[in-house]
């Protein structure tokens, strides 16, 4: 049954048009559609990493365009490994990164496993929830500073009227105790709801049925969170802490502008004392140093994190 | 073990009736199947008896107590999921000593029965395996294992080969009745694989939009269908309907299909008047140029010693089983002789089964209709 | 429609040779199914013949051309996928011009919408060309599949086990027709399953593939009847052939050289045995419906065979049994003539 | 979805094509750069009429004190083109006249007859000058600027506070000769009740990120005997920087932020001091002159009820003051010098220099300040003319910042987080400034 | 049997519900006051903004979105009153407070930058990350995995480490400071997150598609484009909000590499300031105009946000 029709409307690729069709090689197309990116990323991020190594052992100052480079050698390493400022800003940093991880875990997963229930309208709560995630650090951060004022702030006056403590007194930026933990409360409440959220990815792939399985096979509420949920969930956990840690590792913009790394030292992280060696001294070689330092201990605590990671999620 | 009695047991989603006043037994150590396409409610009437699913009415009895409103954890049952569910953070000593150890059983005791249940299974040497691993059978045994380590009341298995291999599915098959043989648990499965049920069951429930339409042996619901919705469910290619017309009397053992006498069991009731179906199954149609009920081949599908043979009548396709041996061709003329002790007749409007002879034997263990 | 020559054809990926050494001529018009479970290089020879992987070694013809170098665009053949087969972005109507809307091809928009009516209406799908793809039924979802290979007409058709995610209702019905399109098209057809039905009800010719080799090649009657070996005879048949040891059964024709013995239902005369004598007993008496399956022990061995659902025989009943012209197997597995 | 990244696309097309529309419109306009203060607004309000003459359009780029020097010293070290004209701070002199930031302006001067003795020498010699002392000009003296202090003379005035305080310290209340007299005035008033509000003692610098807690340590220490280095041997700091009398400076300005210092400013410079002053919380202020206008013109705190006086004595009857202030200059990368020079120019000019003055500038044009009639002209006038007189200011060094640094870091941490002691604090300074100076190789 | 297992005796009682619906519901109302804090303080009077306790009941003004976008300078009335009538509202307002607007304030150039900057890297990231995550998703590279693991190692270091070779290059090139500069920098940083999200989308889509349309007369770019785009679109739109909220919200490399011409909206608030310290009032105006296209993205396409997330998470 060869009607006319099919036989115009579908005969084979004509000869001519055979050529046309070719087209670019696979080949061809893989590095057309890959090297773009590869250059790119070629020119804005490895180029300059290579010439930050290079840097790192000058004592080059990027203020000082005329003056003579000369090799040191490994002698800004030395330099900033013997330094007890340093070490100081690591701690800091380590101190900010270990709070908002455990608190944001905490907090998160809670909200999460709330939120898991499915109540009336949880999508609206949820998304309201995340909206100080999509906000700029530093164009919030900054206007903490102003929550956070003793006198005018709304923060203290909440705090105040909780309390009962004289607003006067809770002078979450002056005082050096209670300075750290102003920018836990404010990158807390910033990132809560992106742990919230891989925990609640965590917590939605863990099917129903395998509730309905520990029910059969008798197990307790209580059980099945120790059980099943929490196990289950733990890599997507795992996962949200390796992001903040990165991320709260690298944390510049929001500390800088809570309080610029004061009282005193007292928030000084890693990253605004690079700041300060870099752009404001002008310590060119010797902050690209800190640099490459910083860079190989995240990288080689993530790595070792990963590795713990996919140990966690093969079980 | 136990018995399982279901009774009125109703499910109501909304609008929607999931489960329309079901009633059966299984008795104790019996394997039973519940068998309909997918939707049919079949599922949700096992969930309600695990417990995973409250009912809107009915009840429940476990072994003679009232469990129609016991949560899963309060009855002593288990249950096997299509997608198996096993905890995949779990190996598989774990995943089968988890009912143990919800129970509070001792770590020592746990460890002994684990291993006794996987020796049954003959899966000891994958223990200390991830389950994410395991083939798909191996993973059916650790399903059954943490099934049967507790030894609960009954087993409820809900289409738990519905995601093997067709190949592997006819080994599952074979292995699960023989280990129902060894144990005699009392078991309700879910399918809708008529195929597994035939092979299974000691009993089957046929379902069709929440109601049972038949309940019986295997040999009942194949030979002797209550429903025309069961003789087509049932068997590959499915019975063959003619239709004819015009009432039945008591006691008729002929009808008049297509112009054509045809032998039929002798009716044991009265039928007024309405379009009706004469079933028959496939291998029950001979060809024999004698017959006077023709029809002309459109296809064969050669099966290797038997041969699936499309014959096109006056009203539609007939299929019939017949040794491969018979040459036929497409186009080709036959006559199709029917075995007649072997012929249902159903009521078209209602789809009920004409009461025939061949319900005789077997009539007081008639399928209790929903 | 064009005649598909394929030659020595072999593809290995990494370490595993998929397709090896492959001679397969499909005639104009042909349906060939290539049988064979997963990992056989079923998959791999239709994909070879697409163009979508290039051969190791040999060389395809198709229409007498070579067409080994050619891009699959260029090669023109017709593909039905196992799995994924709509667009899921695009209407069915859509999915089914798709092939036709090809820039190379430039066809007219009216004349496309004709003949996708014409084998929307071949593939009984012609009231849901305005459905979003992803809103069919299985079933529906697979006609569309196939109504997209049919709205060209190409050299040759490859399917790649189109029906088995369906269920057994409904593939039984499309095997049906997909058989009747391609008579009725003349169509040039190469089918790849592991389900024998299949198989056996559709093939003019069955090919049996084995780890990349085709084993056998043949009419569905002549691959049941005549398998070249073990593999073969063990692939087709329902009960499977049951494979005994040359002398469990008194084998008095069998030739020399005589390893196994393959016995299917019509190969073995069982009866009650009436005096002392019995060469088996029978485990059970399956009833399947449609099928019933006779189980009996003999010896170590079990045995199956399709009976009459009315047989006497029942569970215990000893049996005499033998043989009726079976299948002679060597030890290399070949069957011996 | 596809019509929301049609929308992004458009809107990113739609953006690219309305700035490209207004910076051809304004391709000849000058860009000024200069601190976000009141200054600089009255800056904008006089260029107006640069703008009127020339026909040449103005743009700023005022940037707040705590990110001015951050901001513009990156855009230098960029060798950006965003300023023609930086009113740069004076620190800033050395570096960018070694680095070749800014234009040198001696041919310029030469030329326009613009001279050097026209100006306040003080000014020159900060603003202008580097080397310093040497007649190398790479700025004209633009904004006066020194730290001082004003206060409520209306609190002050209060009988029942007068008595009250004459019983307590013996002593008339009025604006303190020496620091000692304005710690016990900042005593006195801290935490007292005025009207009904808590008020508090002084508002001091203390800020962390910039330069704040430097220029009011500095402010004090000078007073009490601090000296930068040997003045017979350069960059020789040991027993100057750290001296027993420094020491006590530092310790002094630290009990003055632990006892008088409204609760939270830890971290205050010039704005924050500006806000707690006219907010009515302090009754002493410490701050540039540069404020005195704008609080002078207020309406809540100005008129009557402000004071100013001139930095105290420290005990020993030194009395310096830090200098504040800048130069203009042309930023050697601009592609518009010419029309810059031509701002400078008219900057420059005494009728200018004159109306700077009354929209709220600080004129270091001599025709201005030397007027008979300047003193009178307003009341911080006099005060202004006597803390210029006594100025000095911090290390102009091409390595001011890393110096600063140093510093900022140093009396932060013990003055407002209170870590170690004030010996320590100068020692580490000492420490850290060699370092510096030796990596500059210097020392 | 989803129907069914939605009533699953698993599933959360009545109760269980209404207590976790109230605790989320209260989270989400605290965590959200800051924000109407910045809402409410942008429609307050300098002097409202500031008073002591804090105010919530106010008269709303805009003078805080008059002194975003103006210079205002404080002079003596008899100055204010030789300049002749008010100009508009906002000069009504100024004058007032004894102040003349003196210019506009450059908070609009800024927010405009912004747009450019955000849409434009975001736009480049998209694109060249849909193209390099169909690569690797569908063709052989040699070396895949350690140029992928090297693209998204990039992220690990912290933004001020990577501005420094970045500030010496961008001053040689002369792209300091310059619109082009920052949206290849965001480009760059961007693009590695968008290789790993589309890859992923992608890899979820299978080959068959394009397979079957190359079979039907495609070339591959042809079908990439007719079939695999089409079924990426959620995956694209997910990848370009995350980076949109990146480049929109980024901080760190704006306040280093930008000063002015190309200065994006977040460096540019926090110095926004009024006669002393911050001007509140104009800061929360400020932050008020830049919050609204996030939110209004996070809005629209919250569903894509979501996915993206959680995809991104169970992926790595």
């Amino acid at each position: 049954m060869l009607n006319r029709t099919a036989d115009n409307v579908a005969r084979a690729t004509p000869e001519p048009l055979a050529r046309k069709v070719r087209g670019i090689s696979d080949k061809g197309l893989a590095w057309l559609f890959i090297s773009p990116t590869i250059l790119l990323l070629l020119a804005i991020n490895i180029f300059p990493l290579f010439w930050a190594i290079y840097l790192s052992f000058t004592n080059f100052r990027a203020n000082r365009p005329n003056e003579v480079v000369k090799n040191l050698g490994f002698s800004n390493y030395q330099r900033i490994l013997g330094d007890q400022d340093i070490w100081i800003a690591m701690q800091t940093t380590a101190h900010f990164v270990f709070w908002t991880i455990l608190l944001q875990t905490l907090i998160g997963f809670t909200l999460a496993w709330l939120i898991d229930r499915k109540f009336r309208g949880h999508a609206f709560w949820t998304t309201l929830i995340l909206v100080p995630m999509m906000l700029s650090p530093a164009v919030v951060g900054n206007f903490w500073r102003f929550l956070y004022e003793p006198q005018i702030g709304l923060f203290s006056y909440v705090i105040s009227f909780v309390s009962g403590i004289p607003p006067t007194n809770i002078q979450m930026l002056s005082n050096v105790s209670l300075a750290p933990w102003s920018i836990v409360i404010v990158d807390t409440w910033m990132w809560t709801p992106y742990v919230m959220l891989i925990c609640l990815a965590g917590l939605r792939s863990i099917p129903e049925y395998i509730y309905e399985a520990a029910e059969v096979d008798r197990a307790s509420n209580w059980r099945q969170f120790w059980s099943i949920t929490l196990p289950m969930a733990l890599p997507f956990i795992m996962l949200a802490v390796l992001f903040r840690g990165i991320e709260n590792f690298k944390m510049f913009d929001m500390v800088n502008l809570l309080t610029g790394g004061g009282p005193g030292s007292t928030t000084e992280v890693a990253s605004i004392t690079l700041k300060r060696q870099a752009f404001e001294s002008w310590r060119t070689g010797y902050s690209s140093a800190f640099a490459i330092i910083l860079f190989v201990a995240v990288f080689g605590l993530a790595n070792i994190y990963v590795k713990a990671l996919n140990k966690v999620k093969q079980r | 073990m136990a018995e399982i009695r279901v009774q009125h047991l109703r499910k109501a989603f909304g609008d929607f009736v999931a489960v329309q006043d079901s009633n059966f037994v299984v008795e104790d150590g019996e394997f039973f199947v519940m068998l309909g396409p997918s939707g049919c409610g079949k599922t949700t009437t096992l969930r309600m008896i695990a417990g995973l699913e409250l009912p809107t009415g009915g009840q429940i009895l476990l072994g003679g107590d009232d469990v129609t409103m016991l949560r899963a954890r309060e009855r002593d049952i288990a249950f096997v999921f299509q997608l198996f569910a096993l905890y995949p953070h779990m190996n598989v000593r774990k995943n089968i000593g988890f009912p143990l150890l919800a129970q509070g059983m001792p770590s020592a005791e746990i460890r002994t029965r684990v291993e006794e249940t996987a020796k049954l299974l003959r899966i000891d040497h994958l223990l200390d395996k991830s389950v994410s691993g395991l083939a798909g059978g191996d993973r059916q045994r650790v399903a059954l294992g943490r099934a049967i380590v507790r030894r609960p009341k009954c087993f409820l298995m809900d289409e738990p080969l519905g995601t093997l291999d067709t190949e592997f599915r006819d080994l599952m098959v074979h292995e699960l009745r023989e280990l129902h043989n060894r144990i005699r648990a009392t078991t309700v499965y879910v399918t809708h694989d008529q195929m597994e049920a035939m092979s299974m069951a000691d009993k089957i429930a046929v379902m069709n939009h929440g109601v049972i339409e038949q309940f019986g042996t295997p040999r009942e619901i194949y030979d002797r269908p209550a429903t025309m919705y069961v003789a087509e469910f049932i068997g590959s290619p499915p019975m063959n309907f003619l239709k004819f017309g015009g009432g039945l009397a008591k006691g008729a053992s002929e009808i008049l299909v297509q112009g054509a006498k045809v032998a039929v069991p002798e009716v044991r009731e009265d039928i007024a008047p309405a379009d009706m179906a004469l079933g028959i199954r496939p291998e029950h149609i001979r060809f024999d140029d004698a017959s006077k009920l023709r029809g002309s081949i459109y296809g064969t599908e050669y099966l290797g010693t038997t041969q699936i043979v499309a014959v096109e009548t006056a009203d539609g396709i007939i299929k019939a089983r017949v040794p491969a041996e018979i040459r036929l061709n497409a186009g080709d003329h036959v006559g199709l002789a029917l075995n007649s002790a072997r012929l249902s007749l159903f009521d078209k409007g209602s789809g009920r089964a004409v009461k025939t002879a061949i319900h005789d034997t077997a009539s007081e263990r008639r399928a209790q209709h929903g | 429609m064009a005649d598909v020559n394929i030659k020595t054809v072999t593809k290995s990926f990494g370490d595993h040779v998929a397709v090896n050494s492959l001679d397969l001529h499909i005639s104009d018009g042909e349906f060939v199914v290539l049988l064979g479970p997963t990992g056989a290089g079923k998959t791999t020879t239709l994909r070879l013949i697409a163009g979508l992987e290039r051969p190791d070694d040999g060389t395809i013809e198709i229409g007498g051309h070579d067409a080994t170098a050619l891009s699959p665009a260029e090669r023109d053949t017709a593909f039905v996928f196992q799995q994924y087969s709509l667009y899921p972005h695009l209407s069915v109507f859509d999915n089914l011009a798709f092939p036709l809307r090809s820039p190379a091809r430039k066809i007219p928009e009216d004349r496309i919408r004709r003949r996708v009516e014409e084998v929307a209406k071949m593939v009984r799908i012609d009231h849901k060309l305005a459905n979003r793809s992803t809103k069919l039924s299985g079933g529906e979802m697979q006609r569309v599949a196939i109504g997209r290979a049919l709205v060209r007409k190409p050299a040759i058709y490859l399917m790649d086990e189109p029906l088995s995610s369906l269920d057994a209702k409904l593939r039984a019905d499309l095997r049906l027709e997909l058989k009747r399109i391609q008579a009725e098209l003349g169509a040039t057809m190469l089918y790849v399953t592991h389900d024998q039905i299949e198989a056996m009800t559709m093939a003019d010719r069955i090919g049996i593939l084995a780890d990349g080799v085709l084993v056998q090649i043949g009419t569905p009657r002549k691959i049941y009847s005549e398998p070249a070996n073990l593999h073969v005879a063990a692939r087709l048949g329902q009960p499977a052939i049951n494979l005994l040891p040359a002398g469990l059964l008194p084998d008095g024709g069998a030739p020399v050289g005589t390893k196994t013995i393959g016995a299917r239902t019509e190969h073995l005369a069982i009866e009650k045995a009436a005096n002392g004598h019995a060469d088996g007993v029978v485990d059970w008496v399956e009833h399947l419906g449609d099928q019933n399956h006779l189980h009996v022990t003999v010896g170590q061995k079990k045995l199956v065979t399709l009976t009459d659902p009315d047989t006497e025989l029942a569970q215990g009943d000893k049996v005499v049994i033998r043989y009726r012209a079976p299948l002679y197997f060597g030890a290399d597995g070949q069957r011996l003539m | 979805m596809k019509s929301s990244l049609k929308l992004a696309l458009g809107l990113a097309s739609a953006a690219l094509a309305s700035t490209a529309v207004s910076n051809a419109a304004h391709a000849e306009d000058l860009t000024l750069c200069w601190a976000a203060w009141d200054p600089a607004n009255a800056l904008v309000e006089l260029s107006k009429d640069f703008t009127k003459e020339t026909g040449i359009g103005m743009k700023f780029e005022f940037v707040p004190w705590t990110n001015y020097a951050d901001r513009f010293l990156n855009e230098l070290n960029s060798h950006g083109k965003l300023c023609d004209l930086i009113i740069g701070d004076s620190q800033w002199i050395g570096g960018a006249a070694e680095n070749g930031h800014y234009v040198k302006l001696n041919d310029f001067f030469d030329k326009e007859k613009i001279s050097m003795d026209d100006f306040v020498p003080a000014t020159v010699v900060g603003y202008s000058e580097w080397p310093k002392n040497t007649p190398n000009y790479w700025a004209l003296p633009a904004m006066g600027d020194v730290v001082g202090w004003t206060y409520r003379k209306d609190w002050f005035s209060k009988p029942e506070l007068q008595k009250e305080f004459k019983e307590k310290y013996g002593w008339d209340l009025g604006p303190p000769a020496t620091f000692d007299q304005l710690k016990q005035i900042a005593e006195f008033f801290q935490k007292r009740q005025i009207d009904g509000k808590t008020v508090y003692g002084a508002s001091i610098y203390t800020e962390r990120g910039s330069e704040g807690i430097t220029m009011g340590a500095m402010d004090v220490l000078y007073s009490y005997g601090f000296q930068y280095e040997n003045p017979k041997k350069p960059y020789e700091m040991e027993g100057f920087v750290n001296s027993e009398k420094s020491a006590k400076g530092l310790e002094f300005y630290k009990a003055l932020y632990d006892c008088c210092t409204p609760p939270g400013a830890s971290n205050s410079y010039m704005g924050e001091g500006v806000d707690a002053f006219k907010s009515g919380q302090v009754a002493m202020h410490m701050n540039f002159a540069f404020t005195w206008p704008g609080l002078q013109k207020d309406e809540n705190v100005g008129g009557d009820k402000i004071g100013y006086f001139v930095n105290p004595k420290g005990p020993d009857g030194d009395q310096f003051a830090q200098l504040g202030g800048q130069g203009i200059s042309v930023v050697s990368y601009s592609d518009k010098q010419e029309s810059a020079l031509k701002y400078i120019k008219w900057f420059a000019n005494k009728d200018v220099q004159a109306k700077w003055w009354s929209l709220g500038g600080y004129s270091c044009l001599n025709a201005v300040v030397k007027d008979p009639k300047f003193p009178a002209s307003q009341p911080y006038a006099q005060t202004f003319l006597d803390s210029m007189a006594i100025v000095k200011d911090f290390w102009a060094e091409p390595s001011y910042a890393p110096l600063l640094q140093a510093s900022q870091k140093r009396f932060h941490d013990y003055v407002v987080a209170g870590q170690g002691s004030a010996k320590d604090a100068l020692d580490g300074l000492v420490k850290d400034w060699s370092q510096v100076f030796q990596d500059d190789g210097k020392m | 049997m989803s129907l069914t297992t939605a009533h699953s005796v698993v599933a959360p009682s009545a109760n269980s519900k209404r207590i976790a619906g109230a605790i989320i519901i209260a989270y989400a109302l605290i965590s959200i006051v800051p924000l109407l804090w910045i809402f409410a303080t942008s429609f307050k009077t300098p002097p409202d903004s500031i008073a002591y306790p804090p105010k919530i009941v106010f008269q709303p003004s805009i003078e805080g979105y008059c002194n975003l976008f103006t210079t205002r300078t404080r002079q003596t009335p008899e100055y204010i009153n030789s300049l002749g009538p008010a100009t508009g509202i906002c000069d009504e307002t100024s004058r007032k407070r004894n102040m003349v607007i003196a210019g506009p304030s450059n908070f609009l150039p800024r927010f405009v930058n912004s747009l450019i900057i955000a849409f434009g890297s975001t736009f480049c990231a998209v694109f060249l990350g849909t193209l390099s995550a169909y690569g690797f998703s569908r063709f052989k590279v040699p070396l895949a995995d350690d140029l992928l693991f090297f693209i998204l190692s990039t992220r690990f270091m912290p933004p001020i480490a990577v501005a420094i070779p970045i500030y010496l290059m961008y001053r040689e090139l002369g792209l300091s400071d310059t619109a082009l500069g920052m949206i290849l920098l965001y480009t760059a940083v961007n693009v590695s997150l968008a290789v790993w999200l589309l890859k992923g989308f992608i890899d979820e889509i299978p080959r068959e598609y394009e397979e079957a349309a190359m079979i039907d007369g495609y070339t591959r770019l042809q079908a990439f484009w007719r079939t695999v785009l089409p079924q990426a679109t959620t995956g694209i739109a997910a990848t370009a909000i995350f980076c949109l909220i990146f480049a929109w919200n980024e901080y760190a490399f704006a306040a280093l590499l930008t000063s002015g011409t190309a200065q994006t909206a977040p460096p540019f608030i926090p110095t926004i300031i009024g006669e002393g310290g911050q001007d509140w009032p104009a800061v929360a105006a400020g932050t008020t105009i830049f919050l609204v296209p996030i939110l209004v993205f996070t809005i629209l396409l919250r569903k894509q946000l979501l996915r993206g997330i959680t995809f991104g998470a169970v992926r790595k």
